[in-house]
């Protein structure tokens, strides 16, 4: 057993998919909670639970202090920090390694190096890495700005020197819109990181965004795990991945060539443990170091999906001490797998966020079904958090097939109560260009333009349809409703089961 | 009985009596199995703002239903809306007021940012026309349908 | 598209199997279903749904006549017989070729001579494949079986010639208990398959039962997919299966060895389709010919988790007259893959039958993890029917991986309204025995005999038991029951959610 | 409160007011999340035929609750129970009887044998005694819980 018992610093359902692993690798897990997520799932499973503070994440999931005290007060040697809250927060680490805990998950100093956006691209460039033309560092004004974008042409991406996640970024076209972007882009990443440094780098048009897992331990060694295709972003926030890319299934000299940089950028930063380095790529097929993300990403599963191998207990047993138990030429891929992000929005609504309590929950199985959840039937989804409340992935041997299988699944996903975003996939996954894997980065935003009411050629589905809307709004009906009908064509019994 | 349904747009008359024999159970809360002839449907209902969802072999229809008593009643509330509100789809925190009241708008214009679940969401309005009420203040918090504003 | 529409012609968890995979391949499906099963999720799940009669099976899902009606009035080209009912039913293939339709199966030629025990053992000892020693043919009566017994010398076991599952089979110690065992299997066989036929074969001694998936096509190819053990059985019936055997772990040789008797056995039976080829294997490693399944096998996911491979789209393809997908060199297998086959029944009562409403289902989900159930809540499992509800399979890197998977998903699995033997699996998977892969068919025998309660050392924990058990009692009490306490050192909200 | 229960055989007092102060939620139906301290069970609770099923980390408790009130009323019943009935635990079809009115039987001996889900059932003697009454007959379709005989 790598570790005797193992805090979680976070909440949800990568919380949930963290508790497995440790309750796999027979290791006691601590959850830690806020006052609105007593009944969380991840609570409920893990075998330990910490109450740190009310429900805003700075009082509690973001609180270093409160997470230590619970790291203490439960006896466990090491913190597992999910994504997001504190994952990529240096001071954890550095806090950690002081409090003679284990983090897992890379050094602090390695955290700060690619935490800095404008840093890492030094390193890079330093290492042979090629990086997006930009900027050197952060600019220090708005004329310094005008020059650099100038220097770089239009268009350019403004963004958040710290940070990620879409936060604090902003594409300009042209030089007029420069200042009002600066201003809107440092207003947010101040708000966001704490951090209103902002810097400029040439903006792709309808780039790829190409990932590679990587995977090093504390020894030195460090192998990757093949690419994952995230180009289908809404907001610059990843909506579907894909492993294989179908870019680089198509042209498989490019695993090699982007898994030997990633390694090359693993190693420029002394990195171990499981982190992502991830990559733009041109129309091209040409590649640009964008950034590396610290910490496990929302989408390993993919990746464990194809190559057989458990991200999280390797993240475990590496931050243990233990060396890789693979090598690179162990790692295989089999198959192709997809994953959707499921998110308690409204996509019928501008996709705001639909936050409430989930009265029913029919989850998708079979074969080659797989969900990571943090939601049950009965859960309410707190406002005050990601809306992110279940990731579906599936495997199949082909992509097609994975695609068939995935609107298989879709079709029986049925979540109610709140509204979530699984009718989007749906239609997205119909798509000429998706099922020919003509993804890029503005796939979204192009494909939410062009949406319109699909003409369906099934009077009978939509009689259905009607049938089974006017059934449930007549029983939904307030008693003061009309009452049933004296006679009727339909068989009785379904009737009577109906209308009661 | 008869109802009135829009279907995706479309108005149509459901008769519950005469129409083509089905045999519909609800299998599982707002899930039903509905055969007709041989044809297996499986439907889904989600219930949306003014409508619901039904959704069945990946296709989702937006159905309005009423049934004639209370059509009355919803052609009254239509009429009335020459001043509409505008509500907080969702419970959030005010953080950004964009208008000031009597300001005129277009239809679309951002009117308030709520932030929920970590995301800005910028509330616009249905209509162009003037904003006659503002209701909430910035850092205020709203619950979800709680009117935002009153555009005329 | 292999064809433009199958039938199913079975019910419960297979039934939706196969709906998967024909909605995954873009085939319309269409479900039978008697009386008592209009609501149940085949039937939900299906494009078509066609009533073939009463409960019965007799009246239904097993009337060759009703099903090729249904057949015939919703247009299907090619009829998928699951596993159970007609699946080994040579009429049914018979009448699918008369009726020019595709039997998603082997030919009725090959299902007559493998539904025969004695035929079927003199074609494997005619091409050279080692059987276990026995009768040469079914006996003609007492005095033969008592002279065939003596001359094979005890103990044996007397079996139903047609047939399987353990119906109509008995263990004979010594001579004096072998009339009445006779009368006994013949009676049994008769009632389950119309004809009282036995044999009699050399009964090993807790022998591993380890079996081989093989896939042929109509153009004359065979491959196998390796092997299954299925040691775990009660009643003769299977409840445990895994993937790979862990003999065959340890000794890699038996899997060829295995693998090309088995393909052996079924060109000698002119097959083609998805079979089994089921082997005894004794406690030197020799194996012995036993039966072939001549159909899809209920633990064929254990195959499909480790080698990748759709068997029921396979099976799919090659009715269709495809030819085989992938060669012998291209299967390669992967990990290892366990299944619990979960059934309405009371462990904790004889393993009694207990059909009934499901009131509530919780499903294990996360990494590895794959269910294939018929179940949903407020289902009502039928009387009528088998007891299976649904199957439960992992997959990991490794067995002992495997093993704490299962542990996890079990432990997440949850149904109320009925009984199943959820706990029972949980039971087997902590014994070193079953860790250790010591297995064998008597396991489960000495196993429930051995079974005492274990004594717990975490008084909390059973403070934690008894507490929620007091709190659903008091819940579940009728209105003049106890009211709730005036005063209590709970907290408040816990309490009043609880006790309203 | 306290109650009198019986967990895995052993009795013990469950003073729910003067309890180990424990955070207790039943998060779903029959599921409760329950914290002691820092340690978290879910506890899964299934109703068995004469306690409750309490499943937590793989370990299954068998607890039989009573108050003070039901206590006296059980026991009364335990005392009448000198005449046994023997139930059908599950609705079936009974396709052999294998003891006559009358006969003397052992603890565990086939009195029954009911078929449900395709699987031959033998229902057996709780206890050594006669069979003073046989309330069915070959054939017979029966329901969960129907009494099929009573030993004395």
């Amino acid at each position: 057993m790598p570790f005797r018992k193992i805090l979680i610093a976070n909440r949800g359902e990568i919380a949930v998919r963290v508790i497995r692993a440790c309750r796999e690798m027979d290791i006691p897990s601590v959850a830690v909670y806020s006052e609105v997520d007593r009944t969380a799932l991840h609570v409920r499973m893990a075998d330990e639970a910490v109450a740190i503070g009310p429900a805003p994440a700075f009082q509690s999931y973001l609180s270093i202090e409160r997470i230590l005290d619970a790291a203490r007060t439960s006896g466990a040697e090491a913190i597992h920090p999910g994504y997001g809250f504190l994952s990529e927060n240096a001071e954890l680490a550095r806090a950690c390694e002081e409090a003679r805990l284990a983090f897992i998950g890379p050094s602090a100093a390695s955290m700060v190096l690619m935490g800095s956006k404008t840093a890492a691209r030094r390193a890079m460039i330093a290492a042979g890495v090629p990086v997006v033309p930009g900027a050197d560092g952060a600019v220090a004004g708005a004329d310094e700005a005008r020059g650099e974008a100038g220097r770089i042409g239009y268009p350019v991406l403004v963004k958040a020197a710290a940070g990620g996640g879409g936060k604090g970024m902003r594409v300009v076209e042209r030089e007029a819109d420069l200042l009002a972007a600066l201003r809107e882009a440092a207003s947010e990443a101040e708000r966001a990181f704490g951090d209103p440094s902002l810097y400029i780098e040439k903006y792709l048009v309808t780039p790829r965004h190409v990932e590679i897992q990587v995977l090093g331990d504390r020894h030195g060694r460090v192998i990757h795990l093949g690419e994952r295709e995230c180009s289908l972003q809404r907001r610059h926030q990843k909506v579907v991945e894909e492993c294989p890319s179908p870019l680089v299934a198509a042209h498989p000299e490019m695993r090699r060539e982007m898994g030997e940089t990633a390694v090359r950028v693993a190693r420029a930063a002394g990195y171990y443990n499981a982190g992502t380095v991830e990559f733009l790529v041109d129309r091209d097929r040409r590649f640009y170091f964008l950034e590396m993300n610290t910490r496990l990403q929302v989408e390993h599963p993919v990746t464990e999906l194809v190559t057989g191998v458990d991200l999280v207990k390797e993240q475990i047993r590496i931050a243990a001490g233990e060396p890789l138990s693979l090598t690179q030429d162990q790692i295989d891929w089999r198959g192709a797998a997809i994953e959707c992000r499921v998110y308690a929005e409204d996509p019928d609504n501008n996709f705001f966020p639909s936050p409430g309590k989930i009265l029913t929950l029919d989850r998708p199985a079979g074969p080659g079904v797989r969900v990571d959840s943090g939601a049950y039937p009965g859960w309410t989804v707190p406002l005050e958090y990601d809306p992110l409340i279940a990731k579906l992935a599936v495997w199949a041997p082909t992509r097609p097939e994975a695609i068939a299988r995935l609107e298989r699944a879709l079709g029986e996903y049925h979540i109610t109560g709140i509204k979530t975003n699984l009718s989007f996939f749906r239609s997205i996954l119909v798509s000429a260009e998706f099922r020919e894997g003509r993804l890029d980065t503005g796939f979204i935003d192009r494909w939410m333009s062009r949406q319109a009411a699909a003409a369906d050629g099934d009077p009978e589905q939509e009689h259905a349809a009607a049938l089974a809307a006017a059934l449930y709004a007549l029983r939904s009906r307030p008693a003061n409703g009309a009452a049933p009908p004296a006679r009727s064509r339909w068989r009785s019994e379904g009737r009577s089961s109906l209308l009661r | 009985m008869k109802l009135e349904i829009v279907i995706d747009g479309r108005p149509r008359t459901l008769d519950l009596d005469e129409a083509t024999p089905a045999d519909a159970r609800e299998v599982e809360p707002g899930v039903y199995s509905i055969l007709i002839g041989e044809r297996s449907y499986e439907v889904k209902i989600e219930p949306g703002e003014d409508c619901y969802y039904a959704a069945v072999n990946g296709r989702r229809y937006a159905v309005q239903v009423r049934d004639p008593r209370r059509l009355a009643r919803a052609r009254g509330a239509l009429q009335a809306a020459g001043r509409q509100k505008v509500a907080s789809p969702m419970p959030g925190k005010v953080v950004r007021v964009l208008v000031a009241e009597g300001a005129e708008v277009s239809a679309g214009q951002g009117l308030v940012v709520i932030e929920a679940m970590k995301m800005q969401n910028e509330i616009r309005s249905p209509k162009a026309g003037r904003v006659v009420a503002l209701r909430v203040s910035e850092g205020a918090a709203v619950t979800g349908g709680e009117t935002l504003a009153e555009v005329e």
